[in-house]
């Protein structure tokens, strides 16, 4: 079952798997930019690779008076914080670290990324990347608290905070099912703290690209791969905590893990693209006013219902 | 012995990042310190076995330090370039009396006689930890709850300039709320 | 890692929290002087918990304190907001001028 | 540095070094003013423009910001280089028609929303006016791109993401422009469906029922409005505002002259 003990050289690999699973997030997202634009889907698959031998040689850009230090520490963070994460999600029967708060590791290390985002947009020294820097923050405070509630909820499901067991929880049933308004609150803040798709505003175009404006050549890389690596860190902790982990016929629990990580994740790629940006200042009030109190309400039903079957 | 190592790199760590605190030049750098200092407290407090109250402590308090950056900036308004800074008074005594309370602390902790270990801890200290604040110690969380409720009211009344009568009107009857930037709700 | 060890460790937090809650002129920055003070009382009273008397009680102590440090973070920042509405000011000696 | 009594004095001496100190990268300090929420902010003066992406080439709005709120904005255009009319079929070599007019008229319009839809970030139906834009410019017929304008400018109507996320961003130039046709001030949303069902229905339409495109005095107009629409917004607002004003810079500098 889950929470098998395992070597700690298999922490090797996990950064091979995450890297696996954040380049076919890209090359999805170059297929559909392809089809967009009218050109053959393989070009579009491609465009990764190329994105990221272009990124190694090009030469960083220097702008006045740069807090270099802040800035790279900001730039590296979004793919520390996201191989972090990795320490606690199960790929089927195997977990690096099943420490007893795995859940609230994984919410610490998104609360990390408020710290990483800013510093992109800080570091620069300039007017738009900061005004990135700031529109993540504001972002951040109408996402954060809907997203504690919705990973309390599983946890109260399964009487535990160890991911292991939230996940061998739900052998009869996925969690998705009795608590959908988690999931979906869930998924929404995953697109959110990747600064992903609607959420995206933080290197918005109208602001000029944002916390990117000023970034180039490995900078950007990282900031780049760092994105798509909370975004596949972000399926994987969904598929563990709502859709039943590693379960499923036929195949083994490992391969079902990937298979349904690769599919949340292709979701979360197309449905970004459809949507249009929610900006922070429009979503602020809605978080508060509505998902929050969603969230809990989603929150209280679960803990009625866990309470009445004892 | 390699919890020691552990530890004393921790501890250098924390006092060290402390210090830089009120030494550098930026704001950002300033908390961002004060975040480095308290993350490391919060690997030590999981070196302790309290993982829940140690991973809590990092998560708010880099959480924290993240606000706390924008009140820096508004309130002290400088460029991210290392502008030297020095806002401080009574520096002098400051320090005799940080330094004089460090020494009597530090004997304090060295030569008292501390009791023996009682007790043993929980096997799931978060568990544990969750069972008192739910069972025996209900009080506190009953008293600490409404306090930080009243915390959010007293905060938002103190910091918020505009009350609802400038936002729905004079007569609450305004179909849009009248901000200066439009929310997400409200037609 | 003994007792003795971690405690001065912890004052050593607390007296550079102080000195900065002291020196500081910027409310802010007295706020971070406070924090780290508090940082300092964290370690303490996590060290007692653990070398004297590791029973959940104490735990609680700890999750009291992180509350108290909330509050007197929102508490700050409101204040501070205020002071700098009211009276152009973040400066701790002008706050004076307001009792007058 | 004495005890609590001569504070102020200290304080006084403080300022007065920190204006002697070293300017950090040869910026100085910024000088405060008080902002709309009633705190004192610093402002900072930033020029949008004149390149920038989604944005009308030339075109610089000089900004003094208080956070990312505009206090104050200047505009300017920066005179053109000689058009090289690539994107202008009418003036590639042939002798401008009627259909080269309308051709003309469907890519301003498309191209204005693509500016739009990119800055708001809803970036599929983006690449769909992209794409009816360069079709049109490249000589695809004009009755084949019409349903999917069509069909574009339903999608923009329905889609309430959208209708939020452009909510209360105001682009009312004055009397007489624009309107969105059922008397209610423009808005960047009424904008943008203008432009769309305008494109829709005259790449349709063969008979010659629509409205020619008078640049120079409607844009001028534009222009001079932008100062007070933007004043009070912030800078993500402002672009949004300036898209939907569809400033077509190379109108304004070159062929502003020749037709007025």
């Amino acid at each position: 079952m889950t929470g098998a003990v395992m070597n700690p050289a298999w922490a090797l690999l996990a950064p091979v798997v995450l890297g696996v699973l954040a380049l076919a997030g890209a090359a999805l997202n170059g297929v559909f930019v392809a089809r967009a634009e009218g050109r053959p889907a393989l070009s579009g698959a491609a465009r990764p690779v190329l994105e990221v031998m272009r990124l190694m040689r090009q030469r960083r850009r220097v702008t006045v008076a740069a807090d270099r230090l802040l800035w790279r520490i900001g730039g590296m963070a979004l793919l520390v914080i996201a191989l972090l994460k990795t320490a606690v999600i199960p790929l089927g029967p195997w977990i690096l670290a099943d420490i007893s708060v795995g859940i609230v590791w994984f919410n610490a290390m998104d609360v990390m990324v408020w710290a990483g985002m800013w510093l992109i947009g800080w570091g620069a020294n300039s007017a738009h990347a900061l005004a990135g820097g700031y529109r993540f923050l504001a972002q951040a405070v109408s996402y954060e608290l809907p997203l504690m509630f919705a990973l309390v909820t599983p946890a109260v499901a399964a009487h535990s905070l160890r991911v292991s067991e939230v996940v061998d929880a739900q052998q009869d049933l996925w969690f998705v099912v009795w608590m959908p308004v988690a999931f979906l609150v869930f998924c929404g803040s995953v697109l959110a703290f990747s600064a992903w798709g609607p959420f995206a505003t933080a290197a918005g175009a109208d602001i000029a690209g944002g916390i990117l404006t000023e970034v180039s050549g490995v900078d950007r890389l990282l900031i780049m791969a760092g994105r798509y690596a909370l975004l596949a860190t972000g399926a994987a902790f969904a598929v563990a905590l709502f859709l039943g982990g590693g379960s499923g016929p036929l195949l083994p629990d490992w391969l079902w893990t990937i298979v349904k990580t690769l599919v949340l994740l292709a979701g979360f790629i197309a449905v970004s693209r459809r949507l249009s940006a929610i900006r922070p200042d429009r979503l602020a009030e809605v978080a508060w006013i509505v998902v929050l109190p969603l969230a809990l309400l989603q929150t209280l039903v679960v803990s009625i219902i866990v309470a009445v079957r004892g | 012995m390699l919890s020691i190592i552990v530890f004393s790199a921790l501890a250098i760590i924390a006092v060290a990042s402390g210090i830089a605190v009120f030494r550098v030049d930026s704001m950002a750098r300033a908390t961002y310190a004060l975040a480095v200092s308290f993350v490391a407290v919060g690997v030590m407090l999981v070196m302790f076995d309290l993982d829940y109250i140690g991973v809590i402590t990092i998560l708010m308090m880099v959480m924290e330090m993240a606000i706390m950056a924008i009140y820096m900036i508004m309130f002290m308004g400088m460029n991210p370039a290392l502008m030297p800074m020095s806002m401080v008074h009574n520096n002098r005594w400051s320090a005799i009396l940080a330094t004089g309370i460090f020494l009597l602390l530090a004997a304090g902790a060295l030569l008292v006689p501390w009791p023996a270990r009682s007790g043993t801890a929980a096997p799931d200290l978060t568990v544990a930890v969750g069972e008192a604040l739910m069972g025996s110690k209900m009080l506190v969380m009953l008293t600490v709850s409404p306090i930080l409720f009243a915390t959010i009211v007293a905060a938002l009344v103190l910091a918020n300039p505009r009350g609802r009568y400038d936002r729905w009107g004079d007569n609450l009857k305004r179909v849009c709320p009248d901000d200066p930037q439009q929310g997400g709700l409200g037609k | 890692m003994t007792l003795q060890l971690v405690l001065v460790v912890a004052a050593a937090l607390f007296c550079v929290g102080l000195y900065g809650a002291l020196s500081q002129q910027v409310v802010v920055m007295v706020m971070m002087g406070l924090e780290l003070m508090l940082n300092g009382v964290i370690l303490a009273v996590a060290a007692f918990w653990w070398f004297l008397a590791p029973n959940p009680d104490g735990m609680l102590l700890l999750l009291v304190v992180i509350a108290a440090m909330t509050v007197e973070m929102a508490m700050g920042f409101a204040i501070a907001t205020l002071l700098h509405r009211s009276k152009e000011t973040d400066m701790t000696d002008m706050a004076a001028d307001l009792s007058g | 540095m004495g005890a609590g009594m001569d504070m102020h004095a200290d304080m006084d001496a403080h300022m007065d070094m920190d204006m002697d100190m070293p300017m950090p990268g040869g910026i100085p300090l910024a000088s405060g003013g008080p902002d709309r929420d009633g705190l004192e902010m610093d402002v900072l003066h930033v020029a949008l423009g004149p390149v920038l992406p989604h944005w009308p080439a030339g075109l610089v709005v000089r900004c003094a910001l208080k956070g990312d709120v505009i206090v104050h904005a200047e505009v300017e255009i920066l005179p053109a280089a000689p058009g090289t009319a690539l994107d202008n079929p009418a003036r590639v070599g042939r002798l401008p028609s009627a259909d080269d007019d309308r051709r003309r008229t469907v890519i301003h319009h498309s191209d204005a929303a693509v500016q739009l839809l990119a800055l708001v970030g809803w970036w599929s139906a983006a690449g769909r006016a992209r794409r009816i834009r360069d079709e049109v410019a490249s000589g695809t017929a004009l009755a084949e791109v019409a349903p999917r304008l069509e069909r574009l400018a339903k999608d923009v109507k329905r889609s309430r993401l959208l209708g939020w996320g452009l909510k209360g961003i105001a682009a009312d130039t004055g009397p007489g422009v624009q309107r969105a046709g059922n008397g209610d001030a423009a808005t960047a949303r009424t904008r943008l469906l203008h432009w769309l069902n305008e494109a829709g229905r005259i790449a349709r339409d063969t008979a010659d029922s629509y409205e020619p495109l008078d640049f120079a005095d409607r844009q001028r107009e534009s222009l001079g409005a932008i100062p007070s629409l933007v004043n009070g917004t912030d800078v993500a607002s402002a672009r949004l505002i300036i898209a939907s004003l569809a400033i077509d810079t190379s109108a304004l500098t070159t062929s502003g002259e020749a037709r007025s």
